[in-house]
Parts: C-alpha cells; structure tokens; sequence
C-alpha cells in the first residue's frame, strides 16, 4: 500500500521536475539555463562520487580523472573528421580515431564506457591498498590522466585541447542523464550490493568474514561510479564546448567533495540538495568577490575571497555538522509525509 | 536540518546582499569583467586586472558622463566557471560588454556564449587564432601567435644572425604550443635549422636534464616562448651549467617578476613584446604608464597594458556608438581603426589587431627596447 | 567423521614464530574449545582456518577438501562462519541489515536484474528478509530489527553477531571470546544459547574462551596451546590435570 | 652520455631527491603517529617559504635568523592548524581528518593567493649559496651540496632524536597505539604537538632550500612537490624516517635520469612519481623499508 503510494510519488514528483525543466527552458535566461545544466552534471558526478566515497567508505580522489577521459573520448567521437584534422595542428591524429564519428548518446555512452574500462583497470593497484593509500594513490591518477593529456598529443592534441565540440547538452539531456544515474544507483545502494558496499565502509575484515567478495564489491561501486563520471564528463564537454587539460585539475575533486560532504557521506538525497546548494550557491556567492553596498556601508571587494569562503566551509562543517545535511539516512516519502502531519498537528 | 536551516539563513542574508549591491547603479553603463582572480592562473588576471582599474581611473566616464561600472567576476582559470560568469555577465547583470578572459582556452569557453547572445567580448590577452576565427562578436587587443612567432624568428635570424635553434616548449601551455610550431615554421622557410626540441611543464623547477639535451646539440639560440617563471628559473639553472646561448622568448617573459627572479641569469635575453613601457608612443600610453608607476611603484607589465587597452577599446567604442545597445557597440570595437592605444595604434581587422611588436632585452636588470617590428 | 583438520600448521610473521606445528580435528557436531594464556597463538589459529592469513606451511582440511590460502570469502560459502573477539557489527546498518548482509553470498539475482528490478530482485530480497527475520525471531530479537544495531546492549550484540554468522549457513562455526565483557548472568545465558543454536542449526562449534567456567560447562574437547604449540588435548576435567597445562597458565611454581 | 654528464645527473638528482626527502620526512612522522595524511604538508612548506622571504625583505632579518625565524613559525602553524582542525577529529572516522586536511591545503593556497598575490616572488639568495664548483666538468652549484648534507644532518638529529631521547621513545610509543601510551602516563597531546612541530620545521627548511635552488615563489609551489614528496614516504615505507629519506632520493634521482636519458618523456615526468609509486603498491604494498608488523619510525 506504503509502497504503491511511494512509487506513485516518485514518479510524480520527477514529471513534476521536467514540466518544470520544460518551463524553464521557454521562459528562463540563458544564465538560469546554464546554472540548470551545471546542476545536473555536478549531481551525476558528486552521486556517483558518493557511492564510492560515501556508501562503500573508499576515500578516493578520482573524479577529475574520470571526468577527463569521459569527455575527452566523447568529444573526440562527436567531432568530424573534417575538424579534427582542422584541430590537430602539431601533430596529426592517430588513425583509426581520426576519423570515427558517433551520435552523441552513442559518444556518451562510448565515453562512459571506456571511462569504466578504465577504472576496471586501475581498480587492481588502487584497491590493493586500504583507507589513506588509496587517497593519494587516486589523486597521482587524476595527476596522470592530466599529464598524458597534455603530453599525448597524436589522441588528445596536448594543450591545445578539443575546441569547437558540438553544443549539444541541453536541460532534456543533463537532466535525464542526472535522474537516470540517480535511480541506478539508488536502486543499486538498495539492494543486496548496496547492504554490502555499507558492510564493506563500516568494518571491511567482517564483511570479508561474512562472505563478502569485497573486492568485487568495491569494483561494482568503482566501475559503476566511473561510467557515470564518464558520461557526465561527456555532457559537460558537450555543454561548454571546449575541453582542455586545464579543466581536469584537482579542483574539480575538490568541488564535489564538498558537495558530498554538504549532503552527507553516503547520502544521495542529501547529495542531491547538496549538488544544488553548492552550485546555485556558488553563484549567488560571486557577491563576496565584489565591493557590497549593505545599508550605507561600503565593503571593499576582495577577489578570491569565495575561495577562501568554501575552503572554510569544509573544514567547519567537518568540525562541527560532520553529519553534512542528511547523515547516512535518505530522504523518504515516508518520512516525508510523517514531518507534514506533525507539522499540521502543531 | 538545525545545520541546513543556518545555511539557507546565510545564504538568504548573501542573497539580499547580492540584490543590494547590483541595484543601486541604475544609470551607469556596465562591462564585465572575467578575468582569473584565483586558481593556477591567477598571476596573469590579477595582472589585467591591474591595468584596467588604472585604465578605469583614467577615463571612468563614457556617454557625457555616464559611469562606466566594472563587474569583475573571477573565473578561477576554469573553463566552467568562465562560460558561468560570461552567462551572468550577459544575461543577469546585462553588460554592454565582456573584456576577458586571458587564457586561450578559458575565453573559447565563453565565446560562443557571447556570439549567440550577440554581446560584444574583447580579450586582452589571448593570443590563440582561434579565439576570434569565424566569430563576429569576439575581438581582441593582442597580436596573435603566427605574428609572434615569426617575429621572434626574423629577429633571431636577421639581428642576432642565428642559423640553428633550440626550442623548448611548455607542454602545459596552448600559448608555448602555438609560438614554437610558428616559429619553427618561419625559421625553417628563412633557412634556419632547429636542433634539439625538449619540453617542459608549467610548474617544472628543475631543468637540468632538458639543459643537458640543448648542451649536447650546441645551437646558435634558445627559443623558450614560455611563462616568465619558468623563463627565469631556467636561464638560472642554465647559466650556472655553462650554456651561454642568448635565449629568446614571447611576451610571457614581460613580468618584473623575471628580472627579480632571474637575476644576472637572464641578462641579454631578449623577448617579444606588445609594448614597452619606456618607449610608450601614445599620449595614452605615457599617461598610463605614470598613473601606473605611481600607484604600484614598477613599471606595467604587458598584461597589464593589454588590460588597460581592452577596457579603452571598449570605452572608446560605446562612446562612438553612442549607446549602450551591444549591436552597435560591437560594430564600433570591430570598426576601431588608428586608435592610440597604450600598447601602440591598434586597428581592428576581423576583431584582430593590426599592430607593431617591439623587441626588447634585459639589460642590466631592467627590461630595455630593442627594435620595434611592424607587420 | 571429522569436518574439520589442521595438519602440521606453520605460522611466522618475520623472525617470530606465532604457531608451530598445530595439527588437530575437529568431530562433526562437537563443541570443541581452543584455549591458552593470552598471546599463545590461538587467534592465529582462528586466522589461519577462515583465511585471513595464510599459513607458512601446513593444510587446513574442511569436509576432506583442502582450503588452505583460499581467500575467507570462499571459505564463507562453503559452510564456515565466524565472530570477531571484540564484537565488529556493522555499525551504521539496522540489525535486520546486518544479517542480511550474511546472507550476501547466496544472492543469485543479477546486477542487471538489481538496476531493472526485476521479477527475481524482488522475489529474492523479500524471501532474503522473512528469513532474517524468523532467524533473528529464534535467537530472541525479532522486536529490535529495526534498531541500529550499536544501539543495542552487549549481550544483544553479541547474538546478533551470532545470528549474522548463522545467516551464511554454516556447517562450523568459529566464536573467538564469545563471553569476553559478559557479565556472569549473560555467560550463563549465552552457554545456553550456544548449545541450543548447535541442535537447532545442527552445528559445529570452535570457540576460544578465557572463562574456564564457560569452557568446562560447554566443551566436549578442547585444545590447550602454548607459546603457538599444541600442550594438551582432551576432555575438560582431564586436560585441567594435565601438569603442562597447569605450567603454562600458572607458571612453574604450581606444578 | 659521457661519464662526467651522467656524474653530473646524479648531483642534480640527489639534490632534487634530498629536498623531497626533507619534505617527505614530515608527512611520513604525521602518518605514523596519527595515520593521517597531511595534505596541509606541502602549504606548510609553501608558507615557511614565505616567512623567510619576508623575514629577509620586509624585516630585513639576515638570512640565517630569518630561516630560523620561517621554521619556527611554521612549526607554530603545524601545531596550531593540528589542534584547530586536527585534534577534534581524532575520535572521529580518519575519512573526516583526511577532508579537513584537504580544506585546510586549500584555505593555506587561496589565502596567500588573496593577500600576496599570484605573480611569483624572487626569494633573496645569500650570497654563501649563489655560487658553483667546477670538478672536471661536473658542476656543482653550492645547493646542490648543502641540500643533501643538510637533509643527512637533519635525519641524523632526528633519528638520535627518536632513538635517544624519552619524547623521541613516546613518539615511537604513540605510532604503535595511541590509547596504551597515553595510559602510560604519556603526555600524548604535547608529543603529537612535537611531531607537528618537528615536521613542519623540516618542511620550512626544505621549502628554503628549495627557494635557494629555485628561487621563485608563489603560493601553488608547495602542491607538486607535497605530493611527490608524498610518494616518496609511501615509496619508502610510511612512518618510517630513512625510508621517506631514501624515497625521496629515488624519486630524484629518477625523475632527473629519467628525462636526462629520454629527453622525448621530459613531458611525463610528474606522472612518473605516481607511476612508480603505483606499481611499488602492486608488488610491495608496504614500500622498501616498510615492516609486515610492528612499529613504526
């Protein structure tokens, strides 16, 4: 009954999302627009990042990696073969890639997947070594991926990077992309791997002892985290049409780490409200940067002054709120509907 | 949720700040700015940024007396972030206007924002052709690569009568990339060979091996068109293991910053350069460069001087369009022609400038003019 | 019939020898204990059968078939389960998750079949949870699944670490210190209950344990180790005779 | 390549190595004692850097007193940013120390980068550092000799320090479990507060010794050589003071060779670090002078 109902609102609440998506995309400004599209991929890359960080407990730091190779390989499939001859100015690219040429869901696809394959790949060292290792170790890979990006120039055209990519993101494309991913892996935390990933995050030798292959787990939270980062580099891509190595530094980790850790560790609910906090937040933050008239005062602007702003948010909200919004709970219709009645009551 | 309710209460508070700030300038003309105040690049915005404030002080009125008001928004040197803050600029606050961004890379990520929207965008310092290629509403008040580096390879033929080169190129750098292949190219077509092409990143401290590499193939010149930090480190290290070739560089070498850090290490290395501050031949030029030196107590370095063009251009064009509409303003930047900029007369054709490059040299540790090369 | 036998067990960390030739069985349905002073090498032992270390030299036979080096999770499905000294539940999970979590092995729906929620999903993880429950109804907790399960007392969770064992399907269980922290009324309680989840799960049960009390009251056969070597073997009330024994756990002076 | 140049690679390797190695002795103390990575590490350097260049142009302080005015302070700024941001975690989960080690990396860079800007600042070179010996054609410039025997003589106290002395024995007491040591009546908090200290010193003095080899400054410099620098602890086994020291060399050492002997993968040199350190974790998980059990340092 309970469960029907739940179904019934989920599935409302997201023809609500794009009846609204389908509103905005009529009556909003571009900025609204774009700031939408960012929403939605940061919410793709800070919920796949979660499921790894949060849910299975592997503190990584890989997503700008991640984010790369999906966007690299997927702009490289979109692009013709007209403009990446155009484009490749030092040297030519290298044959076969020259000239293949996807669609652009196919592309993303192909970009998650091989992002995916990736990490199936680095999956071997990384989770050989537990806990603090695998930070560092994750942070030389993104380190990697950007010097291999700048240096192999016959695949990625080095620092010139990829310019002229399709404009082809838009709010249908990001945003079902962002709910898909969602649904996924909420329904993969929700389930039998899911129970697992947690056993795995809160005490490692007993899951093992259990009967848990943790290893494989870990790699279902890894591969499945990559493909999504993957895919969502490929929308980003897409979006702001212009790709370069410079755009896959550690700051990109750096943002959606305090993404996750706004929602809550382990929470994708929260990870979601954290997603739009941040961003739309960041934005409105742009104030701090400049000279602010409050009453009759006049405060100088300092630029820089939002970086400093979020650095000290992370560390406060580590010190004192280490539960982010959500803890490890999710947000229910249950729940939901219970903090309503108690509400009206009052 | 007592966290979350904290939050969305500083946010709000943010928020009205935010409306306060941008309502109480109905009347003024507003450019924005975007310009990398933070991040890996934020020497180079911090340094336009200078120059446009002075610029700013200079003439801060257009239209009889309107204000000219700057809304800078800080990029971080992120692609995202710039296409975020060229949206705002345009479609929330509704600039005339954009000058930025420096890197290359960064303003492609706005340009096409700016096209579409048709707003005016001028970028004072990114060098790459494809910044403004195909594009009708992107200019700039910077040479371009090609023209760099066939400049600095007739000067290294023709004046410092060099036959072989070496070329070291930062692989971190779209802007190193885009020299070296056009010097390359020009100096091969002169007659000269290049021996010995290595690499380095930006960040890179220590030399010593590519120093090895240019040590072993003796050539005539070091072509570095690289940033001046590394520039500086390198002719140390250089000059300490005995490799006395005389470098040649872009106009990333232009920054004190060199000089300071270089030492006696980087005397004789000469440069490309889009001005010289002692040789400023505009009126507009020798004021800038006193207002300069006055506020900050060294000479303006070439960001700095692109800034101030970018925000004169600019100012020049909504003054001859005599309105704020960005068709027109546009029509004006595009149509500048014999304008006496601080960096030189600048005409626009295609949104690129025509100019003249000067020379110059570090000579007993201050930068010096060598030669000016027209086009 | 054994179900269980070590032979000639080697282990070394570095230059240090922890257990040295062990050998030993185990009868199906026995209660055997694995006893000696602290630092004897008895969690070794423990370590060493389910698979979290792998022995130097030696077998480890479980059911006739040779397991030694297999990775624990492999030792898990073939019928051995174990508990941690000091109790590991997992914290942040409810006490029903923390049992369906042994029950992970025995999953046959599919990723796919997860993400699609699929006929089978369903069917599995609804079948998954009435049997956590009905298990976790006869170890006595069926009114506390939905707690988390730090929220409960110590001697509930120790039986939840018990019954997130038995929810693997053990044939051998292994306890290591089950009654470590107990008070003397909840060892009593738990001697009970181990004798009783033995009849009703139809188990083998090893367990170390510093309560002479609670071994001699449970034990049919222990083992007595020493400085990582086998002293004595035998029924309860003759191995407390034995003189090494006496040695060993009071020194020489009392023998 | 002759002889005299690979001589030649060699010095400039282990110059290079021994300034990570400097660096890499502080993370590796931190680790062991709280099994924390100290992200922070490589900002201490940067801002222990910058203490000196003020202490030498602003204070006009001569360059010795000016270092040891830079290392003080840093080791201040390590004491304080562990019990302000640090200290209040360490009950918690290690991911939670781990995060706030990363803001408090990112809050040290963006500071410096709002109040000093980003344009590099010329660090002042005394003149007993500026010149260079000419042996046979192998150059050795003045750094390049006093960065290597600094960092052997810093070890060397160090190791006396943690092997001879009753904070040293409490360090190495803390690395084995924190809980039994302070029940031995240890002042735990002041010893963790000494490791701090201690290796922030070092980082501020190889962030010197790195300004005089390299002397342009900014407030990004303490980021790639705080991870490689990283890589070498790990590479040496972490926790373990020489194995950070001679993983520090390696790195050097192999990072110069390896460009001197394939000019071509000058490109890929940082990677190079991570690449190694990757593949010592896939045979080696414990790193050269790693233990399989027991203590640390």
């Amino acid at each position: 009954m309970n469960k029907k109902r739940n179904s019934l609102l989920t599935i409302a609440s997201i023809v609500a999302l794009f009846l609204f998506l389908w509103y905005a995309s009529a009556h909003f400004n571009k900025y609204s627009i774009r700031i939408l599209n960012d929403i939605a991929i940061f919410m793709m890359l800070a919920v796949s990042y979660n499921l790894i960080n949060g849910v299975t407990g592997q503190f990584s730091l890989e997503p700008n990696g991640f984010t790369a190779i999906g966007a690299y390989v997927s702009s490289l499939l979109t692009l013709t073969a007209a403009q990446k001859h155009a484009m490749f100015i030092i040297v030519p690219m290298i044959h076969p890639l020259d000239t293949l040429h996807l669609p652009f869901l196919a592309a993303l696809i192909v970009g998650g997947l091989v992002t995916a394959l990736v990490g199936f790949i680095l999956a071997f060292p990384v989770f050989r070594v537990r806990g603090d290792y695998l930070a560092i170790v994750t942070l030389g890979f993104g380190l990697v991926i950007r010097v291999f990006s700048n240096n192999a120039i016959s695949v990625t055209n080095g620092p010139l990077g990829l310019k002229g990519i399709g404009a082809y993101t838009n709010l249908w494309w990001s945003w079902g992309w962002a709910v898909f991913s969602l649904i996924v892996i909420m329904r993969l935390v929700n389930s039998g791997y899911g129970r697992a990933m947690k056993a795995i995050r809160d005490d490692e030798d007993a899951a093992i002892a259990m009967g848990i292959n943790s290893f494989k787990i870990k790699m279902i939270a890894f591969v499945t985290s990559a493909f999504f980062e993957g895919v969502a580099g490929g929308l980003l891509a897409h979006l702001i049409t212009t790709i370069s190595p410079t755009l896959f530094t550690f700051f990109l980790t750096f943002n959606l780490l305090i993404i996750i850790v706004v929602g809550g560790l382990g929470s994708m609910t929260g990870t979601v409200i954290a997603t739009v906090m941040v961003v739309w937040g960041s934005e409105l933050l742009r104030v701090v940067d400049q000279p602010m008239h409050l009453f009759s005062f006049t405060i100088p602007g300092v630029p820089g002054m939002r970086m400093i702003l979020f650095s000290v948010l992370l560390i406060v909200i580590m010190l004192f709120a280490r539960e982010g919004i959500m803890g490890q709970k999710e947000f229910s219709w249950n729940g939901f509907l219970n903090f309503l009645r108690h509400r009206k009551q009052k | 949720m007592r966290f979350f309710g904290r939050l969305m209460f500083v946010l709000t508070v943010l928020l009205f700040a935010g409306l306060a700030s941008s309502s109480s300038f109905a009347k003024a003309v507003k450019v924005g700015v975007v310009l990398p105040m933070t991040g890996p690049i934020a020497s180079f915005g911090q340094s336009d940024w200078k120059g446009i404030k002075i610029a700013a002080s200079l003439k801060p009125t257009v239209l009889n007396g309107r204000k000219l008001k700057l809304i800078l928004l800080d990029n971080k040197g992120d692609k995202v972030e710039t296409a975020n803050a060229v949206s705002r600029l345009i479609f929330k606050n509704k600039v005339s206007a954009v000058i930025g961004a420096v890197a290359s890379g960064n303003t492609l990520s706005g340009a096409p924002i700016a096209e579409k929207a048709h707003v005016p965008m001028v970028t004072p310092a990114s060098t790459n052709p494809l910044v403004t290629k195909g594009k009708k509403f992107i200019s700039r008040v910077c040479f371009i690569d090609p023209f760099q580096g066939k400049v600095a390879a007739k000067y290294v033929y023709n004046n410092l009568h060099a036959r072989t080169a070496a070329v070291i190129v930062d692989m971190a750098q779209d802007y190193s990339v885009g020299l070296a292949r056009f010097f390359i190219k020009a100096f091969k077509k002169m007659g000269g060979k290049i021996v010995g092409n290595t690499f380095i990143q930006t960040g890179d401290q220590d030399f010593s091996a590519q120093i090895a590499v240019v040590k072993a193939h003796h050539p005539d010149v070091i072509y570095m068109p690289t940033y001046y930090q590394e520039l500086a480190l390198f002719a140390r290290q250089a000059r300490q293991f005995g490799l006395k070739q005389t470098i040649m560089a872009g106009d990333g070498a232009s920054e004190e910053a060199l000089i300071k850090v270089g030492g006696k290490a980087v005397e004789g290395l000469s440069f490309t350069n889009h001005f010289d501050p002692k040789a400023a031949v505009t009126p507009l030029g020798k004021k800038f460069v006193k207002l300069y030196r006055a506020k900050y107590h060294e000479d303006p370095s070439a960001m700095a001087a692109l800034g101030a063009d970018a925000y004169f251009v600019v100012a020049n064009a909504i003054n001859r369009a005599g309105s704020t509409n960005r068709i027109k303003i546009n029509k004006a930047i595009r149509a500048t022609k014999g304008f006496k900029g601080v960096t030189g007369i600048i005409t626009l054709v295609n949104g690129d400038p025509v100019k003249s490059a000067v020379i110059q040299k570090v000579k007993d540790g201050k930068f010096v003019y060598v030669t000016t090369v027209n086009p | 019939m054994s179900i269980l036998k070590c032979d000639n067990l080697i282990m070394q960390f570095g230059g240090l020898t922890a257990v040295n030739h062990f050998s030993f069985e185990i009868k199906a349905g026995a209660i055997k204990g694995l006893i000696g002073p602290n630092g004897a090498g008895k969690t070794t032992v423990f370590n060493m059968i389910t698979g979290n270390y792998k022995p130097t030299s030696g077998r480890v036979l479980f059911f006739n078939e040779e397991i030694t080096g297999l990775k624990p999770h492999k030792i898990v499905s073939r019928g051995m389960a174990r508990t941690f000294q000091n109790i590991r539940l997992f914290t942040n999970l409810s006490v029903l998750e923390n049992v369906m979590v042994g029950f992970h092995h025995k999953i046959k729906y599919k990723l796919y079949e997860t993400v699609l929620r699929l006929p089978r999903f369903g069917a599995e993880e609804e079948k998954m949870r009435q049997m956590c429950i009905s298990l976790l109804d006869r170890v006595g907790l069926k009114d506390k699944i939905n707690l988390k399960a730090n929220e409960l007392p110590y001697g509930e969770q120790r039986k939840v670490e018990i019954a997130r064992a038995l929810a693997t399907g053990p044939k051998l269980l292994l306890l290591d210190e089950p009654a470590a922290g107990m008070n003397p009324q909840e060892t009593t309680d738990l001697m009970y209950f181990i004798s009783e989840i033995r009849d009703k799960f139809d188990l083998t049960v090893l367990l170390i344990e510093h309560d002479m009390k609670f071994v001699m009251g449970l034990c049919e056969n222990v083992t007595v180790l020493d400085h990582g070597e086998k002293i004595a073997e035998g029924k309860p009330a003759d191995v407390q005779k034995d003189k090494r024994v006496i040695t060993a756990y009071l020194g020489e002076s009392y023998a | 390549m002759n002889f005299s140049e690979v001589i030649q690679q060699l010095v400039n390797g282990i110059s290079l190595g021994s300034l990570y190695g400097l660096v890499a002795i502080g993370y590796t103390m931190v680790y062991g004692v709280l099994r924390l990575i100290n992200f922070a590490h490589g900002d201490i350097m940067m801002v222990g850097t910058y203490m000196a260049f003020f202490g030498v142009s602003a204070f006009l302080l001569p360059w010795w007193a000016s270092f040891i005015f830079a290392m003080v302070l840093a080791a201040l700024l390590g004491v304080v940013i562990d019990k302000v941001a640090y200290k209040p975690l360490r009950s918690a989960s290690r991911i939670s120390s781990l995060i706030t080690a990363i803001g408090v990396s990112f809050l040290l860079e963006n500071l410096f980068l709002v109040l000093f800007g980003g344009v590099p600042k010329a660090f002042p070179i005394p003149k007993l550092f500026a010149g260079s010996l000419n042996i046979g054609g192998v150059i050795l410039p003045f750094v390049s000799i006093f960065a290597p025997v600094l960092g052997i003589v810093f070890l060397l106290i160090l190791l006396q320090l943690l092997h001879h002395t009753k904070y040293g024995m409490a360090m190495r007491a803390l690395s084995l479990d924190i809980e039994t040591t302070r029940i031995m009546g240890v002042n735990v908090d002041a010893v963790i507060s000494l490791v701090f200290a201690i290796g922030s010193a070092l980082a501020a003095a190889g962030g010197i010794l790195w300004s005089l080899k390299y002397p342009s400054i900014n407030p990004l410099m303490g980021i790639l050589p705080g991870l490689k620098a990283f890589a070498a602890a790990v590479l040496g086994g972490i926790g373990d003071v020489t194995g950070a020291a001679i993983g520090g060399f390696i790195i050097g050492v192999s990072e110069i060779l390896i460009v001197a002997i394939f000019p071509e993968l000058a490109g890929y040199k940082d990677a190079f670090a991570f690449l190694l350190l990757i593949l010592v974790l896939l045979f080696k998980p414990t790193g050269i002078m790693g233990k399989d059990l027991g203590g640390r340092f």
